[in-house]
């Protein structure tokens, strides 16, 4: 509980900075410092230090799961800082309220991570949305940015209703919100219970964006500020992700046999759609939209095989996704030009900065020897021994050849093309540069030795 | 009153709401096709709340309690959302002098 | 340790490789490498023989059920040698044309020869799986980085095309180490598995694909001539005389002996595959005018041999010892020719780009009456050509007599017709192998041929080592023949049918 | 270590000495010690030969086993000699004449430059010990080692002169033919080890029992098919005449004497089998027939002086596959040697005049040539009375011993034999008259520089002349001489003689008698018809049909070589891109038109994200609670 309270304060503590006009850089760095303890507390409290002990058993209770998925991010969150920070700057006038915001939605990511009840899975996933609405929004000027925040904000709040009345129905039928409880010791489920579980599924799959509830990732994602579209694409998901499986495990875990084949199939849906639409696209921001929710397919393989193998994969998952795709976004960000050709011959100008894009965009693409890989070959493994495994796996090995020919269209651009004359490739320092080989070491390391990683969830 | 009154009844209102939120083309329109679709869901949660107070009264003095007080949660991140939604309704009318989502397309495929 | 030593040596010397900047340099670290871990081979096959020194095991990737862990046997030992000789020829034959960026090249190089000793040497499936991959990514980034002008296409092509395969192998491998008893990827405890004949019906298609994408079997080679025409000649060396035989030893090793059933079931289909690939390949070697793309499809033809008759060798022996004798016969033959292949296509892609370099054309119709203006030359790719057509008395020769008669020993209903009509390939690839030599070599000289060309010390220095290869083992084939002996009698034991079914 | 049966290491080793040492030095080398070498081999291991023969232990053969060329489990092929009364005549056949053939090259070859005198001279000992593999060699596979040795040695040898175009056309149509034969080789070695495990010719008495007759006749047909490759019977002979591409002495040691008898040498090896297989006999008699008069038909109208005796060598295997399908090997070997003391020299005649008249090798420009070349004039003249098979000459007493054999099979086969016979004496007569007899037609320059060839060229010829006179005498029958065919009774250990051919001595007289005499009166009649030169344009359609060789070669041009060039060409430019690589690019394309499509579902309408949602959670709510049970 550490994190819920750091996270709390510093966030108020970034509003009231931002009042005292301090300058962008001690700004950056207090929010940098805030992140940092953020991570470090996360870590103490797996050693059993706990800064305040809150009783609050019956709604929330954070266990080692929890623990782990948030030190990963946080410890992403940081490393987003350090890379992300800065460009932050160039979305609006607000400085510290952007980052305020994004420690107020790691409060929700507490929550998210360990409600045992009903309310505070709907608490944890509001007080995620909501800022999102205004991050989406940040850039005022920009109409792409308008429109993404009002579609995201209306589609957002329909799927908020919907997890309302599927909460309600559960109510109904069991007379609590205790996610210990709501599936009786029968066992034999009623239409009320089953209603509520369903429209709950449906819009944790909304904000998890997982098909056919997707529809609005691609447009929030293309028209936020690309610093946030980073952050919404890779910690917000896992984090959504994470709650997802949570609920489905401990509450509806008994249920498994009704829910599970549609987890296959959405996941099977999402895995299409997603690698299939990418392959046209020209923008790489947009590629990485879709590219997000083809990965939203394969963690979604996580739940319809769930199970301590998807568990495992889906920490692993949430580390190696979110790794490289805040490295890919940090180094987008800056680029001039956002289309795929904007990468022309990115390898001669800045081998360095390309070789890391390499790893990540590998990894991305499950290729051995990256944490990518690893963290497929967990869900692939888990969807296995499922129902119906064998024919969901085989579509998603042959979807992620798929998505091998997307991402190697980036790579291609940065290595065999020629820059056109005249293009400029932005300069990137060399902290920016560390920051970035850290990345790239992580998961390379995550992919050659992952349990450095995993073992934390068991001692 | 049968429980399956005040089901049907919400369950009509959220209906509604969701219709509206698929017909019409005003954002403050759909806004509030939602708010109803919230308010839907509240109602639901007293009629159960009451429901499983009268039905474990002998049990326990304070149960089904927890309904009730989850209704007042959705009612003030309703607030939240409506504060955060107007505002960006505003700003998208000061950018396009119009609160009509069939403008908002520049972002598609 | 020898094991661990013949991976770690190029990783770390490709590590190595990668740092310095001047050409030179690289190519001198390249060089120490690949002397190296020939080095180690050759000690590892005469000093130290045992076991213990060839097999090696950690603990990795535990909650996966992996472990690191390496294990030479004879057909390991055989293939590792005939790595570290393919990237010693490989370095020496492109000792002389200065590559930009030569540090990456090389680099990339040795990774390459990491990742295929992993797959030569793993007993571990998903290690194997790992040097698999490890093995693919460097040869497309060389392949698309210095290759031809269609570079990437048509690399990508490949990429992609070897990627469906090998996930598809992966579900295959995952999906074995579900059923096997403790989650282990331990080749034995696959080879423990009994797995019911309705699954490995499907199951065999799941590895079948992945190998046969690499071999390649008819009609999964097109990536392969293009591949092979558009990648630099160093690189293509290294495709087609190592990474080719991953393919096969891959089926040796993870198909046969673990899907005994599958592969009994499907053998006749992919005999057949492959002795079609043998003529239709050798068709179309006649007509190719593009020195690269013909050699690019005699290989599909060799190895469309190879193929057919290790799938030949699936069948019951009812515990009768003719039977496996024969089937020993047919498997000596393959390891053999597994290296000799090797050895032959490595020379004769040394060739190629030697006259690629000088005449800048790969058109046989542009060339011409080089047996006058270079002897030397002329005769070493006489005596590569000629193992090209497994002439007696060079190594070529006794691999394809044991394979035929592997053929020719198959529990197969339309045996004779297979050994035929793969015979038939023998009288083709004559056709087009001395084609290519008359219009190579003889007839009148034109301008661009005129002058010549001279070979370097280098050239000399692996060419000579390929020939003397060819005659030494064609003389004497029975010295890789001991060595494989007893592997092979064993092997022929696992795999046989009569096994599984009893189990 | 110099003595038997050590010794005979030394015979296949020193020509390959003599190989490297050209091979390697012939930049190096003079032409003389090239020469020397090159010869010099070939006598010591005809000396080596010669001291097998004499040493040779009646009875068994004897085994020398160098080393295992492969042995895997009970498999074993060993890389080992076998010295026998046929193998024994067979190295005295090789080394000997290819002594003669080597001494007559140093000075024939004379033009070439030192290296391409290396290159011949290397080509000539590398044949030599291919041959020599192949008549050692104790078991099928060291043979066949030997066999596709001496195939590439005709190929090396025959584009020897490798700037012409047609020459190295000639030679890969060569290697390719004898690969098909090749192959059918292969196939009965298959056969052979399937069924009995062995391949080595002393286990082919035990394994005769292990083997179904039907077995026997297979591998026996597929060894047929070999030997039709090396020795060029129907269908695979077209190779042999173009084979002329290369030096005339390659023609006379390869092409006449040596190589293409190895097909004759094989099946007499395996005769064991061969008389188990009374069907596969009688395809033998028919196809050596029907090449012999073939071959002779086409003969009669050729005009270049080679391609004339190309055509009557292959008339002549035809006889000895004759004899082998009557079942008289002893005939067919007989007929071997003499037919290579004679045909050696008819070639090596022909290179001397050849060489005479500077390259021109067309009978109808030559003539007259009877005083200029006395020495190739008289040698030719003995080598035509032996091939026509006229007493005492050597080719009498084998041609006849054949026709014999031939009559006791059947008298039609004689009939047609005899016949042929007489073509043969008819086109080799008319040949000697068109080159020596009347007046010279060449060109002037021609006329002017004709000269008798060197000695090292003339002395083979004499000393080849020699042996076609008495080289016949070791198989005299019986009913001239008490005692006589020796050569059947010395390789009676390997050929066993079959008893009771027993035909009155005036039937066999008869026979004699009027073979003889229908030759004398043919080479008459040739003598009234070429003595004077005139030429012969007859439009005859049958007369084409001879000049053109029955057309056998376009007939294959046709019927096989086009249609697989076009089946390839259509496979390369149609198939292979359009449908096989066709499909796998079409999934990448499909995947992409897919991609374009589903891209429009993101429509960008709120409202339509929105209905989507709706309809997929109706879609889903209604199949889970009213299909799904």
């Amino acid at each position: 509980m550490n994190l819920l309270l750091l996270a709390a304060f510093w966030g108020v503590l970034m509003m009231f900075i931002s009042l005292s006009g301090r300058s962008h850089a001690t700004i950056r760095l207090i929010a940098q410092v805030g992140m940092g303890l953020l991570f470090l507390s996360t870590l103490a409290e797996m050693q059993g230090f706990l800064i305040y002990d809150l009783k609050a058993a019956e709604m929330f209770a954070m266990d080692r799961y929890g623990l782990v998925m948030l030190s990963v991010l946080s410890g992403c969150g940081f490393l987003y800082f350090l890379l992300s920070g800065r460009d932050m700057a160039n979305v609006g006038s607000d400085y510290s309220e952007y980052f305020s915001l994004i420690f107020f939605i790691f409060c929700g990511f507490v929550l998210v991570l360990s409600f045992t009840s009903l309310l505070m899975l709907f608490l944890g996933i509001e007080i995620v949305t909501i800022p999102l609405y205004i991050l989406t929004g940040s850039d005022k000027r920009n109409l792409k940015s308008n429109e993404a925040s009002l579609k995201y904000f209306l589609l957002g709040a329909f799927s908020t209703g919907l997890m309302l009345m599927g909460i309600a129905l559960i109510y109904g039928a069991r007379g609590t919100f205790s996610t210990m409880e709501v599936v009786g010791a029968s066992g034999i489920p009623t239409r009320l219970l089953l209603g509520g579980l369903f429209l709950m599924f449906f819009s944790l799959a909304f904000k998890v964006s997982a098909a056919p509830f997707h529809f609005w990732t691609p447009d929030v994602y293309d028209g936020a500020p690309t610093v946030f579209t980073s952050f919404m694409a890779t910690l917000v998901k896992v984090a959504a992700f994470a709650g997802f499986l949570r609920l489905f495990d401990h509450a509806f875990g008994s249920l498994k046999t009704t829910w599970q084949i549609w987890a296959g199939a959405v996941a099977v849906l999402t895995l299409i759609i997603g690698n299939i639409t990418a392959v046209y696209q020209q923008s790489v921001k947009r590629l990485l939209a879709y590219s997000s929710i083809a990965q939203a397919g394969f963690m979604m393989l996580g739940l319809y095989g769930l199970g301590d193998g998807a568990r495992e994969g889906m920490v692993l998952y949430a580390a190696s996704y979110s790794l490289a795709t805040i490295a890919i976004f940090s180094v987008l960000t800056r680029m001039n030009d956002y289309t795929i050709e904007g990468f022309n011959g990115l390898a001669k100008k800045d081998p360095w900065i390309a070789g890391i894009l390499a790893v990540c965009l590998l990894s991305l693409a499950g290729i051995p020897l990256t944490a990518g890989f690893l963290a497929k070959f967990y869900m692939l493994q888990a969807a296995l021994s499922a129902k119906y495994g064998l024919v969901v796996v085989v579509i998603a090995v042959l979807m992620a050849a798929v998505s091998v020919y997307y991402y190697f269209r980036v790579l291609q651009a940065m290595y065999f093309r020629a820059a056109e004359e005249g293009a400029q490739f932005p300069a990137f320092s060399t902290g920016f540069k560390r920051v970035l080989t850290l990345i790239a070491i992580l998961i390379l390391v995550l992919g050659i030795q992952p349990g450095l990683l995993l073992h934390y969830l068991y001692f | 009153m049968p429980i399956n009154y005040y089901l049907f009844l919400s369950l009509a209102l959220f209906t509604i709401g969701m219709v509206g939120v698929l017909t019409r083309r005003n954002a403050i329109i759909i806004f509030m096709c939602i708010e109803l679709m919230l308010n839907a869901v509240n109602l639901l949660l007293v009629a159960f709340s009451k429901m499983h107070h009268l039905k474990n009264l002998a049990l326990n003095a304070s149960v089904g309690t927890d309904g009730q007080l989850f209704v007042f949660f959705i009612m003030v991140v309703a607030a939240a959302e409506v504060s955060v939604g107007l505002a960006i309704i505003v700003m998208m009318y000061r950018n396009i002098h119009s609160v009509d989502i069939q403008f908002l397309n520049r972002l598609k495929h | 340790m020898i094991a661990l030593l013949l991976f770690l040596v190029p990783l770390i010397g490709g590590l190595l490789t990668f740092l310095p900047n001047k050409s030179g340099m690289a190519r001198s670290l390249a060089l120490g490498s690949a002397l190296l871990s020939l080095a180690g081979v050759i000690a590892g096959l005469t000093l130290f023989k045992q076991p213990l020194y060839w097999e090696f095991d950690a603990e990795w990737l535990q909650t996966l059920g992996s472990r690191f862990s390496l294990k030479g046997d004879a057909m390991g030992m055989l293939m590792s040698l005939l790595t570290s000789i393919g990237v010693l020829l490989a370095v020496l034959g492109s000792w002389n044309n200065d590559v930009q960026g030569s540090n990456r090249f090389y680099g990339l190089l040795l990774w390459m020869q990491a990742g295929m000793m992993v797959v030569f040497l793993a007993s571990d499936a998903l290690l194997f799986y790992f040097g698999w991959e490890l093995a693919l990514i460097p040869a497309y980034f060389l392949c698309s980085i210095w290759g031809g002008e269609k570079r990437i296409a048509v690399t990508f092509k490949f990429f992609i095309y070897t990627f469906v395969g090998s996930v598809l192998m992966l579900i295959g491998l995952i999906y074995l180490q579900s059923l096997t008893p403790n989650h282990s990827f331990q080749m034995q405890a696959f080879r423990n598995l009994e797995i019911p004949e309705s699954k490995q019906v499907w199951l065999f298609w799941l590895f079948f694909l992945a190998f046969a994408i690499k071999v390649p079997v008819f009609p999964f080679h097109t990536w392969q001539p293009d591949t092979y025409e558009q990648s630099p000649t160093t690189v293509t060396m290294l495709l087609s005389g190592v990474m080719v035989k991953m393919g096969l030893v891959a089926m040796i090793r993870w198909m046969l002996p673990i899907l005994g059933i599958g592969v009994f079931i499907w053998s006749d289909v992919v005999i057949c595959l492959s002795v079609i690939g043998i003529l239709y390949a050798s068709l179309i070697a006649i007509r190719q005018d593009d020195l690269k793309r013909l050699i690019a499809y005699s290989s599909i033809a060799h190895m469309g041999l190879t193929v057919a008759a290790l799938f030949s060798l699936s069948g019951f022996s009812n515990n009768s010892n003719v039977v496996l004798q024969y089937h020993q016969v047919g498997f000596q033959g393959i390891l053999l020719q597994l290296f000799s292949h090797g050895i032959n296509i490595l020379g004769m892609w040394l060739l190629a780009d030697r006259i690629e370099r000088r005449f800048g054309t790969r058109k046989l119709s542009e060339l011409g009456g080089l047996a006058r203006t270079a002897p030397t030359f002329t005769i070493f790719f006489l005596l590569i050509a000629f193992a090209n057509i497994a002439l007696p008395l060079t190594n070529a020769f006794p691999g394809e007599f044991l394979q035929f008669n592997a053929l020719f020993h198959a529990q197969s209903p339309y045996r004779f017709v297979f050994l035929v009509l793969a015979g038939l390939g023998v009288i083709l690839s004559a056709i087009y192998t001395l084609n290519m030599v008359r219009r190579i070599f003889f007839g009148e000289t034109n301008q661009a041929t005129e002058n010549g060309l001279r070979l370097s010390t280098a050239e000399c220095l692996a060419l000579s080592l390929v020939v003397g290869l060819i005659l030494v083992f064609g003389v004497y084939p029975q010295a890789v023949l001991d060595f494989t002996n007893d592997f092979s009698r064993e092997y022929v034991k696992a795999i046989d049918i009569t096994r599984f079914l009893a189990k | 270590m110099f003595s038997f049966p050590n010794i005979a290491y030394f015979i296949p080793l020193l020509p390959l000495l003599g190989f490297l040492v050209n091979g390697l030095g012939r930049k190096h080398l003079s032409k003389g010690a090239i020469a020397w070498i090159g010869s010099g081999v070939l006598a010591l291991a005809f000396a080596a030969s010669l001291v097998v023969f004499l040493n040779l232990p009646s009875g068994g053969p004897t085994l020398l086993n160098a080393f295992d060329f492969i042995r895997i489990g009970e498999l074993r092929i060993p890389f080992a000699f076998q010295l026998d009364a046929l193998s024994s005549l067979f190295l005295l056949i090789i080394t000997g004449i290819g002594f003669l053939i080597h001494v007559y090259s140093s000075a024939y070859m004379h033009e070439e430059s030192a290296e391409h005198y290396g290159r011949y001279f290397a080509y000539l000992n590398l044949f030599i010990f291919s041959m020599l593999l192949l008549v050692m060699g104790a078991n099928y596979v060291i043979m066949f080692i030997g066999w596709e040795g001496v195939g590439l040695c005709s190929y090396l040898l025959i584009g020897y002169w490798f700037r012409k175009p047609a020459y190295t056309q000639a030679a890969n149509k060569a290697f390719v033919m004898n690969r098909v034969g090749d192959l059918a080789f292969l196939i009965a070695i298959f056969w052979l080890i399937a069924r009995t495990g062995s391949v080595n010719f002393v286990d082919l008495p035990a394994a005769l029992s292990s083997l179904s007759s039907s077995d026997i006749t297979w591998i026996t047909m597929l060894l047929f098919v070999g030997a039709t490759g090396k020795s060029a019977q129907i269908p695979l002979y077209t190779w042999l005449p173009d084979a002329m591409a290369g030096p005339t002495p390659v023609s006379a040691l390869i092409h006449a004497a040596t190589m293409v008898t190895a097909g004759i040498y094989m099946i007499a090896r395996s005769n064991l089998l061969y008389t188990a297989a009374p069907l596969t006999l009688n395809v033998i008699a028919v196809i050596g027939i029907a090449t012999a008069l073939l071959a002779a038909s086409i003969a009669i109208r050729q005009n270049d002086i080679k391609k004339v005796l190309a055509y009557s060598t292959v008339s002549q295997l035809g006889f000895m596959f004759l004899a082998i399908g009557a079942g008289a090997y002893g005939a067919a070997v007989f007929h071997v040697m003499t037919h290579a003391f004679f045909k050696a020299l008819l070639f090596l005649g022909s290179g001397s005049v050849i060489h005479a008249m500077s390259g021109e090798q067309d009978i109808r420009r030559m003539g007259g040539l009877k005083k200029v070349l006395p020495i190739t004039y008289f040698t030719f003249l003995i080598g035509c009375i032996a091939i026509a098979g006229i007493p005492p000459f050597s080719g009498f007493f084998s041609k006849d011993a054949i026709l014999l054999s031939a009559f006791l099979k059947s008298p039609i086969l004689y009939g047609v034999a005899l016949f042929t016979a007489l073509l043969t004496a008819f086109y080799m007569f008319r040949m000697f008259f068109l080159t020596f007899g009347g007046t010279f037609r060449g060109t002037d320059e021609q006329k002017h520089h004709l000269h008798e060839s060197p000695l090292a060229m003339t002395l083979p010829l004499m000393v080849l002349a020699v042996l076609s006179v008495i080289g016949g005498w070791v198989g005299i029958p019986e009913l001239f001489l008490h005692g006589g065919e020796r050569l059947i009774e010395f390789l009676s250990p390997v050929i066993p003689v079959v008893e009771g051919h027993a035909i009155s001595h005036s039937t066999e007289y008869l026979l004699m008698g009027l073979s003889t005499g229908l030759v004398l009166s043919v080479i008459f009649f040739a003598w009234t018809r070429y003595r004077q030169y005139r030429s012969e344009e007859s439009s005859a359609p049958f007369a084409r049909l001879l000049e053109n060789k029955w057309y056998v070669d376009e007939l294959y041009q046709t019927a096989i070589v086009q249609p697989l060039h076009r089946f390839g060409g259509w496979l390369r430019s149609f198939f292979e891109p359009k449908i096989v690589d066709g499909l796998i690019q079409g999934v990448g394309r499909s995947i992409r038109y897919i991609s374009q499509q589903i891209r429009l579902l993101q429509s960008g309408q709120t409202g339509n994200y929105a209905l989507w949602m709706v309809i997929s959670i109706v879609v889903i709510l209604s199949i889970q609670f009213f299909v799904r049970k």
